[in-house]
């Protein structure tokens, strides 16, 4: 079975859910997709045993063989752990969202088909090895997270939180294609495992810290790390079910593994380290701090995300340490691979859970608004019960898988202290106590979370529905997320074994060799360590924050709306249409003169530039002919027919001005001994000015329309330039002709192998026929248009855009 | 007024066959003295341009009753038809014969095709100017 | 056959002729107009096969030895554009039926458009560039009646304007064939190129060579030759903006290609190093149109923009990756072009304005309209696997590769600009509460969707069917990076 | 005698762009007439002005014109000739519809609503 195909089966699975939407209407269509993602879970299963001894599969699907472009899924510990939870999660979000969506009044085709779409994209990233679809894929997210966070097209907010979120992360997207080419062509393959296998080989190229700073910003965006976090928030838009999926579980997580993926190849660079870590601590404390600030239930979870993946990215960025150290230093880097992962799985439960539960409230109540909430505990026992597994767990505290990591994360940071390359040793301080300052906020919010919404004091007044505990269909996803955190905590060891490890084998290839020289082992009770007093403090300080939370909570108004990110991405969009609107008003004036302008002004300096910078102006007076009287006077005739035309004062003397200047050159053509084209020239020029007589009296009196004199001077000094431009184009070619004319053969054949003797009409009839026939077609096209300017008058209106 | 009318316009039927006639001279001229398909066609331009200054629009359009929009696609045809005859033979696009034949009336003359080429140009250049001229003229 | 590679130019010429003697009936005219495209489409796919088993197809016209005779030649690169030309050309035809209105049919609509791309195949096709010139003018002569057919006000104050730089760049044209003439005695380009490796392009030659960017560029709408472009293009309806924008500015693009491939290669630091810069700041420039407008059509317009500097960029790059990519992406841009003007247009013809603010909500009444606008929105912007990823990868690739490092982040970040102001129209017109629509003027819009869908369609085959595609594209960028190819072609013996 | 042409040619360009340059569209089709005209004599001039015999033959010549640039100026001729017809028609019917013949009062459809 080649199951690069299952990628693709979520899409084309797509294909049928209008058809199935329209046609069988009293199922709900959800369920078709939930047994589409609970399949592919249970298949997905089935590669455990695999990974379980660092085994690892691969399948290709060949699409573009002469690019090197295919689809190639590769199935190791780190993408099956994925692919288990884009499924697995999948599957309960739809189950959820058949309760949670009315078949009746929503759109479920096009939900259940974004829905899909999503599904393949997210399995693709995990499971490609190759760079180019593995773009591909992430764009397919991005994409598909569009339609869902637009899915309430009406809504304002649902429009804008669907473009932030996809101009930030495709430009991301951009960015990191740009650092997948870089990186193909130093190490001159798309295949990751090959890059890996190869890294050495490209280590310190030129492009290289550029390929990693391209490929973060792609991760970056996508895992909503400081400062592109911006997006998630606005996210919160989509119906509840694809905050729970996309926004928390998985689309986020990209970025998270994406930086995994590449560790072996970037390890080791400093560079990587310090911005993979400090950023993703600065993005833990960020997130911590201002999800207190929030007063939507989603959006305190949706800063909660945010925080989380920081917290991951920065164990991410810790174990990539473990590739510049050795002996007893690596084992606790090694650590944080584990951490990283572990902290992911736990991570995907409890917010999945949350999320569902905000919906529950949102659903039931009418509101996420934590102010209008309260003492929903006993109308909804279930509901709390989840929600406090859930924030329990997310806050760090026991019984709760969330404690294991948290405590795993505390570990890392510690060590960080102690790494001796790249100033650890002098800043290496700072991670601890950014980690621990976050971890009070995390505790502060996940408690503000669970206990303003369900304790305290009802406010059924302020409340536009009457709440009661939501259907059991709702319940079941959550209580199922509920119950996996509460069980990790207890086995957190064959989790370890089953998941994390392969997944770290995978992660930090070329370190070990078998998942079972993972030699991490978890456990609730490890001592009086500095972790424990730094979880105590934690828990003591947190919790007289969240005590005296109504005192400082004023604080964050202090924060002026226009001062913040926000605020420069929509200062970033009203300058891309108000600002580029102003800067084009500015050049683009309508006015074709100003076009002009422009344009005669570039092609006389940059022609005269490259005359005289290109060493190409010559004056061969040899090569000239000699002086001709004739000449002379027809030169000066045409001059002063040339300035008649200048100043002509009646469009009448114009005309025949420019008649003077037809007749002159007609002149010329007598004297330098082309009669044909004298002969030509005198009769057109007897046309035109016989065309231009006939269309006399349509024509206006000649008016200058008040030019100012800056006006004709600005005028002279372009005409001037393109003038002389041309004078001196004109003499430097003819000093250089550099070759001879072929035209030595023209004479010779014309007699005997064209049967002529006009050489010009002969060129013209037949050695260049073609030009004269489609040279008489531009003629016959031209009394086409004229025939049809005049005969054809469709309006006199201004604006037509209906097209007639 | 009247009779300065009629002498001038007489004058121009006169002075109008003369270019015509001269038009189709030059017209025959073009391969071996200066001349052609062009020359021709606009001389006889002139030479109409000339009968519509000495009489009004309508008694030209009378007097020569052609659609000249017509009489483009035809020369179009005409010169496309030429150039195209060497399909036929599969010899390169624009591949001119000539031979001498003996004619009944004009005795030896030499036949290039290239003159039905020029011909086509002539019919060209006659209809796209007069269709000019005629709307230009029209257009009130 | 030896003349199998003039049928592309010759067909639709002669069936405009034809159509001259049925001003009249429209009927017969829609008839012959499709007819005359659908055989020259089969021939010139026919030329292509046979371009792509026996190599450059070359004809000196009228029996003459190479250079002394117009040499005509199709290579992969013209076939393709030829072929594409005649593809697109026929599904707007199709698109006027509806849309164009019976005036303007019964006023030589049809055998403009086939004049035009008489001139447009012609100029893809020429190997003399004075013959270059004189198609340029017969597609020059046939826009200037298309552009101006119906005589609305606007038409003919944009008209003005348009012709004017046209009569413009024309006689720089003929200007610069002049000074080449001079320095270098020939007018075949194959000729030419032997000529100027003879002599080793000195610096008049140099010259030469940016004057005709310049002339190109006017055409091609370059920095900062473009600016007549967006107030020109505006103006006429619908289908005759599409088949400017899908073919016009891209011969302009072809010309500078196939001049600064074949013979101006030997001062690239000079040359080349310009074009570059030239095709970054048309991006910039393009872009900032781009955002600048709530017109439906300036927006696009501007986007016309924006994939010109994309394709000199990749061509300025000069080696394998960024040539094929070039090619791809000319020819997905004439395409996906073409298709998103259909599809504008039918939104126009729909609200009855082409203003983004007064639309709203279509998504409700108009479904399958805006899943198609947006694949096509996609696909202009490069997301795979649809049409435009190919080329934009390659051409990213190129730049890396030649050490264009900012240049190709760039290109990459100019995406983005696309894709936003290009989803802003699917934002604005699809999404949000719907607006009311003009009853009064809204008419049926199936038969103009037709042709419109089937572009899309042929899009994203072009995108997913790249592998098919492939050696048809490394041909062309062979033939352009190996001049020896064509010249060998015209003048062999 | 080129040297005169040169600036023959360069006049006439000059006077070309000045005029495409003002406001009145009459005085810009008299400025794309003066700029087809400077390009003609300027294949003419670059064809070379020595030649003493135009190029039809006749006995005994040798020394004839280069004929190459005649044809091509020919073509181009017709061209302008082509367009200048255009170009009246549509400058007077433009005058008739917007009832001015000022370019600074045809503002284009750059209008940055």
């Amino acid at each position: 079975m080649e199951f690069v195909l299952l990628i693709f089966l979520p899409i084309v699975a797509a294909l049928f859910v209008p058809f199935l939407y329209k046609t069988v209407k009293n199922i709900h269509t959800g369920w078709f997709v939930f047994i589409i993602s609970a399949a592919l879970f249970i298949y997905y299963l089935r590669f455990i045993e695999k990974t379980l001894n660092g085994n690892v599969d691969t399948s290709t699907l060949s699409w573009i063989p002469s690019l090197d472009i295919a689809f190639i899924a590769y199935i190791d510990g780190l993408s099956l752990l994925f692919s288990l939870l884009i499924t697995g999660i999948g599957a309960l979000v739809v189950l959820y969202s058949i309760f949670y969506l009315d078949k009746k009044r929503e759109k479920l085709n096009n939900f259940y088909v974004y829905l899909l779409m999503f599904m393949t994209a997210m399995l693709g990233i995990v499971q490609s090895d190759h760079m180019i679809t593995l773009y591909l894929f992430w764009e397919l997210t991005s994409i598909s997270s569009f339609l869902l966070i637009g899915y309430w097209y009406t809504r304002d907010r649902s429009r804008f939180g669907a473009l932030k979120s996809m101009m930030i992360t495709v430009f991301g997207g951009l960015m990191m294609l740009g650092g997948l080419v870089l990186l193909s062509i130093m190490g001159d393959t798309y295949s990751i495992r090959e890059l890996i296998a190869n890294a050495s080989s490209f280590i310190g190229h030129d492009y290289f810290t550029l390929a990693l700073v391209l490929v973060l910003l792609g991760a970056f965006t996508k895992s909503a790390q400081f400062p592109f976090y911006i997006w998630l928030p606005d996210a919160m838009e989509a119906p509840t079910p694809v905050s729970a999926y996309l926004h928390s579980a998985t689309m986020v997580k990209a970025g998270l593994y994406l930086v995994a993926r590449f560790t072996p190849i970037f390890a080791s660079s400093e560079v990587w380290i310090w911005l993979v870590t400090g950023i993703g601590l600065l993005t833990l404390f960020w997130g911590s701090f201002f999800a207190v600030k929030q007063t939507d239930l989603k959006a305190i979870l949706a800063f909660s995300t945010v925080s989380q993946l920081g917290l991951i990215m920065s164990l991410l960025g810790a174990s990539a340490v473990a590739y510049h150290v050795t002996g007893a230093d690596a084992a606790i880097f090694k650590f944080a691979a584990f951490a990283a992962i572990f902290h992911l799985i736990n991570h995907a439960m409890f917010k999945g859970s949350l999320f569902m539960v905000a919906g529950i409230v949102d659903h039931e109540t009418g509101t996420r608004d934590i102010r209008k909430l309260g003492g929903l505990m006993s109308i909804m026992p279930v509901s709390f019960t989840v929600a406090f597994i859930g924030s329990m767990s997310m806050a760090g505290l026991p019984p709760f898988g969330g404690f294991l990591s948290k405590e795993l994360f505390l570990t890392s940071m510690l060590a960080l202290r102690d790494f001796e390359l790249f100033n650890f040793a002098t800043w290496g301080i700072i991670f601890p106590i950014v980690a621990w300052v976050a971890s009070v906020f995390t505790f502060v919010y996940s408690f503000y979370f669970v206990f303003k919404t369900f304790a305290g004091k009802r406010k059924m007044q302020s409340l536009p529905k009457e709440p009661k505990e939501t259907s059991l269909g709702m319940l079941l996803s959550p209580v199922v997320l509920a119950a996996i955190v509460v069980v990790i905590f207890f086995i957190p060891n064959l989790i370890g074994k089953m998941f994390v490890k392969p997944a770290v084998v995978a992660m930090q290839s070329g370190l070990y060799n078998h998942p079972d020289e993972v030699t991490v082992n978890v456990s609730a009770w490890h001592g009086w360590s500095p972790e424990l007093m730094m979880t105590l403090g934690i828990i003591a300080l947190g919790a007289f924050l969240f005590l005296t939370m109504s005192k400082w909570q004023k604080l964050y108004d202090i924060q002026p709306q226009y001062f913040s990110l926000n605020a420069l991405y929509d200062t970033l969009m009203v300058f891309g249409e108000s600002g580029m609107n102003r800067l084009s008003r500015f050049y683009m004036t309508g006015l074709i003169r100003t076009y002009l302008v422009y344009m005669f002004a570039f092609i006389a300096a940059i022609t005269t530039a490259a005359l005289f910078i290109q060493d190409a102006f010559a004056v061969d007076m040899e090569s000239f002919s000699p002086l001709n009287t004739y000449g002379i006077m027809t030169a000066v005739i045409l001059v002063l027919a040339v300035v008649m035309v200048l100043f002509a004062k009646t469009r009448l003397a114009a005309i025949i001005a420019l008649g003077g200047v037809g007749y002159s050159v007609a002149l010329f053509f007598v004297i330098y001994k082309a009669p044909d084209l004298a002969l030509t020239q005198l009769v057109i020029e007897t046309v035109s000015v016989a065309l231009f007589l006939l269309a006399f009296h349509h024509l206006p009196a000649l008016k200058r329309h008040g030019e100012s004199t800056k006006f004709r001077l600005g005028n002279f000094i372009i005409a001037a330039a393109v003038g002389i431009t041309m004078t001196l184009l004109a003499l430097s070619a003819h000093s250089q002709k550099l070759i001879p004319s072929i035209s030595q053969y023209y004479k010779d054949t014309v007699f005997t192998e064209a049967a002529g003797g006009n050489i010009v009409n002969v060129i013209l009839v037949d050695y260049r026929g073609f030009d004269t026939l489609f040279e008489i077609a531009v003629l016959a096209i031209a009394g086409i248009g004229v025939y049809s300017m005049i005969r054809l008058r469709l309006s006199r209106k201004e604006n037509s855009d209906e097209n007639k | 007024m009247k009779t300065n009318d009629v002498i001038l316009q007489t004058g121009t039927k006169v002075v109008f066959f003369i270019i015509f006639l001269f038009s189709i001279h030059i017209f025959f001229a073009g391969h071996f003295a200066p001349g052609g398909g062009f020359v021709g066609g606009l001389l006889t331009t002139a030479a109409i341009v000339l009968l519509l200054l000495a009489f009004d629009l309508k008694t030209v359009q009378k007097a020569l009753p052609f659609n000249f929009m017509i009489v483009v696609a035809v020369g179009l045809l005409l010169a496309l038809g030429t150039a195209a005859g060497s399909i036929l033979f599969d010899v390169p696009f624009f591949t001119h014969a000539y031979d001498d034949f003996n004619l009944p009336l004009f005795g030896v003359s030499s036949l290039h095709t290239a003159m039905i080429f020029d011909a086509g140009v002539y019919l060209v250049v006659v209809g796209s100017t007069i269709t000019m001229i005629q709307t230009i003229g029209g257009d009130s | 056959m030896i003349n199998l590679l003039l049928l592309p130019i010759i067909l639709p010429f002669f069936f405009a002729i034809i159509l001259l003697f049925f001003k009249e009936n429209v009927r017969v005219q829609r008839t012959l107009t499709l007819i005359g495209l659908a055989i020259s489409f089969t021939f010139s796919l026919v030329l292509m096969a046979k371009v792509k088993a026996d190599g450059v197809q070359t004809l000196t016209l009228g029996s003459w030895p190479a250079p002394f005779g117009i040499t005509m030649v199709s290579d992969m690169v013209s076939v393709l554009l030829v072929t594409t030309s005649i593809l697109i050309t026929f599904f707007i035809v199709m698109y006027s039926f509806e849309a164009i209105g019976k005036e303007r049919e019964r006023f030589y609509y049809y055998p403009a458009v086939l004049f035009m791309l008489t001139g447009v195949n012609g100029a893809f096709t020429t190997g003399d560039i004075f013959n270059m010139f004189v198609f340029f003018e017969v597609f020059l002569m046939a826009s200037y009646v298309l552009i101006v057919l119906g005589g609305e006000k606007k038409q003919l104050r944009e008209s003005i304007k348009y012709i004017l730089v046209n009569v413009i760049s024309s006689a720089l044209f003929v200007v610069a064939i002049a000074l080449l003439y001079s320095v270098i005695g020939t007018l075949n380009m194959a000729d030419i190129s032997v000529k100027i490796a003879e002599v080793g392009q000195p610096g008049i030659i140099t010259v030469i060579a940016i004057l005709f960017l310049l002339v190109f560029g006017i055409k091609g709408a370059i920095f900062p030759l473009y600016f007549w472009l967006p107030g020109s293009y505006s103006a006429p309806p619908i289908p005759v903006l599409a088949l400017f924008g899908a073919l016009l500015t891209k011969i302009g693009v072809y010309a500078i290609t196939r001049t600064y491939t074949l013979f101006f290669i030997h001062n690239m630091p000079v040359t080349h190093e310009l074009l570059l810069v030239l095709s970054i700041l048309t991006i910039v420039a393009g872009c900032i149109g781009a955002l600048a407008y709530f017109d439906l059509k300036h927006i696009m317009i501007y986007n016309i923009i924006i994939a010109v500097g994309v394709i000199l960029f990749g061509v300025a790059q000069m080696n394998d990756a960024g040539m094929t990519g070039a090619m791809f992406y000319l020819i997905h841009d004439m395409i996906i072009k073409g298709a998103l003007f259909l599809l504008i247009g039918i939104i126009i013809a729909i609200t009855g304005t082409s203003n983004l603010r007064k639309m709203g909500g279509l998504m409700k009444t108009n479904a399958p309209l805006g899943w198609m606008y947006l694949i096509a929105a996609f696909g202009l912007a490069g997301i795979p696997p649809l049409s435009g990823f190919t080329g934009k990868l390659l051409i990213v690739k190129g730049a890396f590769e030649a050490g264009n490092v900012w240049g190709s982040v760039f290109i990459l970040a100019s995406s983005l600009i696309v894709l936003l102001s290009v989803i802003r129209i699917f934002i604005y017109a699809f999404w949000g509460e719907p607006v009311e629509l003009p009853t009064t003027k809204r008419r049926s819009y199936r038969i103009m969707i037709v042709p419109a869908a089937l572009l899309v369609v042929i899009s994203i085959a072009y995108g997913v069917g790249t592998e098919w595609i492939v050696p048809y594209m490394t041909d062309a960028s062979d033939v352009l990076l190996k001049p020896s190819i064509y010249i060998d072609a015209v003048l062999k013996e | 005698m080129e040297f005169v042409m040169a600036i023959v040619i360069g006049i006439l360009f000059m006077a070309a762009v000045y005029l495409i340059l003002s406001k009145s569209l009459l005085r810009i089709i008299l400025g794309t007439g003066l700029l087809s005209h400077g390009a003609h004599l300027l294949i003419l001039t670059m064809g070379g002005l020595g030649g003493t015999s135009p190029p039809v033959l006749a006995e005994g010549v040798t020394d004839y014109v280069d004929p190459l640039p005649q044809a091509l100026i020919l073509t181009a001729i017709v061209i302008s000739f082509g367009v200048t017809a255009f170009i009246i028609v549509l400058f007077y019917r433009t005058y008739a519809e917007h009832k001015t013949d000022n370019m600074n009062l045809m503002k284009g459809n750059d209008e940055h609503d």
